[in-house]
């Protein structure tokens, strides 16, 4: 089964990539841009071929180790 | 691609060969080639694996010397430093592909220079990289910049090696074309230097370190091609840098040297597989059969020719003694790297690669490396350019001018660059970037290795021989002002089209003179890489041959640098002025002239001042120590007075010598010194039948010249600081 | 002193670290490696500079779950001093052992230099050889030093002293420009409630010698050896 | 309106952070994990009004500046 993770800064938390960006973006002459948030994105390619337990798997990796809990949220979608 | 294409003429022209190479390689095969069989030919006949254009030109560099331990030839040149050490080293061109990709691009150059100096046995123990930009107000410099420099820290910071010197140059004439030249310095005992000669038909073959995936197949051949728009929208699949995987790499292939295992060791660089079978075979005067269904690959479905060319990174090809295939995968697996058999050496002298049992390759290895087109080209020498004379040319205020050449692209402080290098991992970096050279401690005893890369591709384009020869002289004299004994030299060859012949007549004359300036100072030429066809829609770059120096410090306590430590110090001219201004840094920036012959060089005077220069510093006569180079004298003094935060009172311009020609003059051989024993330094190099004058005294916080203009250093660090932040910004 | 240095695959500045603590001690650290299940006893636990596993998917968060990790909490349970410096440091806050986290600095941009720090506190076990407010000067070499945590974190932190060391400018006055990656409050160390836990961003291993970088660093481990000979 | 943006390798790219992430999640006793991909996603906030308007511009934000096209590819959606 295949399994995407979107991890993001919880909000509140401050995202100096994201303003970089976003200056970047302003200086490049794109108007408009308000804000700009950054996080991560991963395709995970799984053995398992039961849909439940594939997302149990995934959301405990993501506990343990594919986000910062502290600082990040996460979602999992299995396809 | 399908094994059986056809060998079409338009295949053969795609694959870079002219009708007489393919007629040759036809020759050789004595049949029709498989196009797996073409790729190889292909790259091999390239001219960066090759040098099919230099190599009659390279053999007339002086390679050997009491302390050679390995010339040109092998993966990186080592020479003796006592205590049973060699310093190991080379440089190397990503100049192509950080065009495409900056960050990639130039990463990977980093990771395949260092894989080069670890292949020899040795731990690398710094980093240099030499860098050329196109013009600041090209659209794509600031992003080449970001990227290149970003690229070259992400994977020197990542694998823990400092990166502790360089030069960065801006000019148009690399619009379409930057140089990334990468070079790395590594230890290793003396008596165990690894080389890369197959030896021992029956023993295996074995492939280590990262997959192989479809990465930067046709890298060679594209290093070895002019740009056009078109190859850019091409985008061949580039590489991308894993510095992590490289680190365990070498500690690895480190750990495994330790063992009494291998015969012989070779990265995958350039023409990945292909070039490193090749050459282990060609060195060892044998052949070598591989299969390539146990090639550890990371993509499904790759052909043997994309096996053969692909140029995935952090991999090494390695011969081992019988029965030692079981120490090497115990240590890969430990450092979880894939180890795999995937051939053996033959006795047949042939290049034989099986798929799925069959044979797809099947190449006579003497013949693809020794018959390879060796090229006479054509060359043409450059027209020899008047002298200019200071009385013709643009009078400013050496202040106004001093401020202006401190803030412009080329003498800009690079801060903003190391800033992002981690320089300093180790803790054996003694002089730090921004100096003449970098000194790095060899561990466990009480030397240093002095080390720096330099080139003036103003005085190279005005005439060949002179920068060439200019190019060696700088290093050395980088080297000695820190203290060290320059030992040898590694170069990389940056140049346009050679088919060319005014390209080719700058390529002979910049040969020319560094060969000659090599041996004059006994400072053989040790390693290097040449990279041609730099240009862009026959747009040549200025012929750009970097060259990377490294010299011994016996005692590292000896070093001095180049900041100003006290007031009150005299500050003494060593080497004679005469104001020379052709193809100087002031004509350029302050007249808008890129033009007039460069600095003439004497050798016997290099050589003769900077044994005194040395001999001061050592004997601990001077407090601080300056090369002068690009902006002559008063930039010179103003780097001394930044760096240490103390400013300077200046005497006059010598009767006879127009003020802008005195500050600013190029003439070579020039060293100031800070010295608290001006009648010893003065005694010393009267003995030694150099010149030597007080120029003025260390003071307070401003440089002030005799009638008194004056600028603060405040003022100063801030114009000199302030371009490449805000460039960037 | 006995230390153990514990190095993960990618660990750079073991090496550093290793010198500056014999320096200090006199006695050569033992070096234990990521899959070591049991760490023997030791005076204190170092967890040194670097990239562990090429500080993919976050610096710090997969060497943080290496078996020789679950050694070291056990042991910093008990009580053993534990130091982590520059990736180290981010390692600890991924494994839990100190608060707040590490993000990219505020340049997006691997920032080595010399800065100052101002030592917040002289009483522990890491800062014994200095004096409350004493201005050091070591260097940072880092991508990811921007330190973060939540103002109920930050407040404890504050109230319990637990800030140790601050980037300032060389005359001790805080400064932005004197943080060079926009931690908060310009944090650059922080102990742990018993302050029996030390994490940095600066490299005081790398100032430890006259003639590289200079001694201002060697006070931390003189402080170490002062208060566990 | 809002843009989301999914930025991921090209197959066929090296993707050392995905294989260093599937060891790492092997090592800690998660089975079955075949392959790892890692890509970023980034969120926008912008403040044009006109859903084709705001695509167009964020692709070109895509191409100049959030991906780097040599390779990668994006994925951009306006809600
Ligand atoms: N300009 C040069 N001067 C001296 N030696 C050179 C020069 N260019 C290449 N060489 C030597 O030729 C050999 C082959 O170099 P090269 O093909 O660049 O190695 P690699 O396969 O590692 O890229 C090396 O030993 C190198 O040192
Ligand atoms: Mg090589």
């Amino acid at each position: 089964m295949k399994a995407t993770v979107h991890v993001t800064l919880k909000p509140g938390v401050l995202d100096p990539q994201g303003v970089a960006i976003g200056h970047a973006l302003t200086g490049l002459g794109f108007a408009g841009v308000n804000s700009v948030r950054m996080g991560k994105f991963l395709e995970l390619d799984l053995a398992e071929t039961d849909r439940a337990k594939a997302e149990a798997a995934v959301k405990a990796m993501c506990e343990k180790l594919l986000a910062n809990t502290v600082i990040e949220s996460y979602r999992v979608e299995i396809r | 691609m399908i094994p059986n294409t056809k060998i079409t003429a338009e295949v053969v022209q795609e694959h870079g060969l002219t009708e007489d190479e393919y007629a040759l390689l036809l020759k050789i095969m004595d049949r029709e080639p498989t196009l797996a069989e073409l790729g190889i030919f292909s790259v091999m006949w390239s001219e960066h694996c090759s040098y099919k254009s230099s190599r009659v030109w390279l053999k007339t560099f002086p390679t050997s010397g009491p302390k050679v331990l390995q010339g040109p030839g092998e993966n990186a040149g080592a020479v003796d430093i006592g205590d049973g050490l060699a310093a190991v080293f080379k440089i190397e061109s990503h100049n192509h592909p950080s065009f495409i990709e900056p960050y990639q691009g130039a990463a990977t150059g980093v990771g395949g220079i260092l894989r080069d100096v670890f292949t020899m046995g040795a731990r690398p123990i710094a980093n240099l990289n030499a860098l050329r930009f196109g013009d600041p107000k090209h659209p794509k410099t600031r992003h080449l910049v970001s990227g290149v420099v970003a690229g070259i820290g992400g994977y020197g910071n990542c694998i823990g090696v400092p990166t502790v010197a360089g030069e960065t140059n801006f000019h148009p004439s690399y619009n379409g074309n930057i140089l990334v030249n990468a070079m790395t310095v590594g230890l290793a005992r003396a008596d165990r230097i690894f080389k890369a000669a197959a030896r021992g038909p029956g023993n295996r073959v074995l492939y280590v370190g990262a997959k192989t995936g479809r990465d930067g197949i046709h890298g060679a051949t594209m290093a070895s091609a002019e740009f056009t728009e078109e190859s850019e929208a091409k985008r061949p699949t580039v590489q991308v840098g894993d510095p992590f995987t490289e680190k365990l790499l070498l500690e690895a292939c480190l750990e495994l040297m330790a063992e009494d295992a291998i015969v012989a060791i070779q990265d995958m660089g350039a023409a990945g597989l292909t070039s490193s079978s090749v050459e282990m075979a060609a060195r060892g005067g044998l052949g070598i059969e591989l299969n390539i269904d146990h090639v550890p690959m990371r993509e499904t479905g790759m052909t043997t020719y994309e096996v053969m060319l692909s140029e995935s990174q952090e991999r090494m090809l390695l011969v081992v003694k019988p029965g030692a295939e079981k120490i090497a995968e115990r240590i890969f697996k430990k450092w979880e790297l894939d180890c795999a058999d995937i051939g053996v050496v033959t006795e047949t002298g042939r290049l034989v690669v099986k798929k799925d049992g069959k044979v797809e390759i099947d190449i006579p290895v003497a013949p693809l490396v020794d018959q390879s087109p060796l090229y006479r080209r054509p060359h043409v020498p450059s027209p020899k350019r008047p002298e200019i004379k200071a009385a013709n040319t643009k009078v400013v205020e050496p202040v106004a001018a001093l401020k202006q050449l401190m803030g412009c692209p080329d003498l800009a402080s690079k801060r903003w660059i190391w800033d992002q290098y981690d320089h300093l991992v180790g803790n054996d970096t003694i002089q730090t970037p921004g100096g003449d050279a970098a000194v790095v401690r060899v561990r466990d005893t009480r030397k240093a290795l002095a080390m720096v890369v330099d080139c003036t591709p103003r005085y190279c384009v005005a005439d060949p021989k002179t920068g060439g020869m200019q190019a060696v002289v700088e290093t050395w004299r980088n080297l000695t002002a820190v203290g060290a004994e320059p030992i040898a030299i590694t170069d990389n060859l940056n140049f346009g089209n050679p088919q060319r012949p005014e390209i080719m007549g700058q390529i002979v004359g910049c040969i020319e003179g560094m060969g000659e300036a090599c041996r004059a100072l006994d400072y053989p030429v040790i390693s290097g890489n040449v990279s041609l066809y730099n240009e862009t829609n026959g747009q040549g770059i200025l012929p750009t041959p970097v060259v990377g120096g490294v010299g011994l410090l016996d005692e590292y306590t000896q070093t001095v640098g180049l900041a100003l430590k006290n007031a009150g110090c005299a500050l003494v001219l060593i080497g004679e002025t005469k104001g020379w201004l052709g193809a100087s840094l002031y004509l350029r920036e302050i007249a808008g002239w890129e033009e007039g012959a460069p600095p003439p060089i004497d050798l016997a005077v290099e050589r003769k001042t900077g044994d005194l220069v040395r001999g001061l510093v050592r004997g601990g006569k001077v407090e601080a120590c300056h090369d002068l180079s690009d902006g002559g004298l008063l930039v010179g003094i103003a780097e001394m007075a930044l760096a240490g935060g103390i400013g300077a009172k200046l005497e006059a311009a010598p009767k006879g010598t127009p003020d802008h020609a005195w500050w600013f003059g190029e003439d070579q051989a020039r060293y100031v010194v800070a010295t608290a024993d001006l009648d010893g330094v003065l005694a010393t190099a009267k003995a030694a039948g150099v010149p030597a004058r007080v120029i003025g005294e260390t003071a307070g916080a401003s440089l002030t010249l005799a009638g008194g203009s004056a600028i603060s250093l405040d003022e100063l660090r801030s114009i000199h600081e302030g371009w490449l932040p805000k460039y960037m910004s | 002193m006995k230390a153990a240095v514990v190095s993960f695959p990618g660990s750079n500045r073991e090496r550093d670290i290793m010198m500056a603590l014999e320096r200090a001690s006199g006695v050569k650290p033992s070096l234990l490696w990521h899959g070591d299940t049991e760490i023997p006893d030791t005076d204190l636990i170092v967890v040194p500079g670097g990239f562990s596993y090429g500080d993919y998917l976050r610096c710090g968060a997969m060497a943080a779950h290496s078996p020789v990790m679950k050694a070291l909490k056990e042991k910093a349970a008990k009580g053993t001093p534990v130091l982590g410096v520059c990736n180290g440091f981010q390692i600890l806050v991924e494994a839990g052992l100190l608060p707040g986290a590490l993000m990219r600095n505020a340049s997006l941009k691997f920032v080595c230099r010399q800065v100052h720090l101002r030592v917040e506190d002289s009483q522990s076990l890491f800062t014994n050889a200095y004096e409350k407010g004493q201005v050091i000067r070591v260097p940072v070499a880092h991508a990811e030093g921007n330190y973060t945590a939540d103002e109920d974190t930050l407040k404890h932190l504050e109230d319990r002293g637990l800030v140790a060391f601050r980037y300032v400018a060389p005359d001790g006055s805080l400064a932005p420009e004197a943080n060079p990656n926009g931690s908060t409050r310009a944090i650059a160390g922080i102990f742990n409630d018993s302050k029996t836990v030390l994490g940095l961003m600066p490299h005081p291993e790398d100032a430890t010698d006259p003639h590289a970088g200079g001694m201002d660093g060697f006070g931390m481990f003189k402080s170490l050896v002062n208060a566990l000979h």
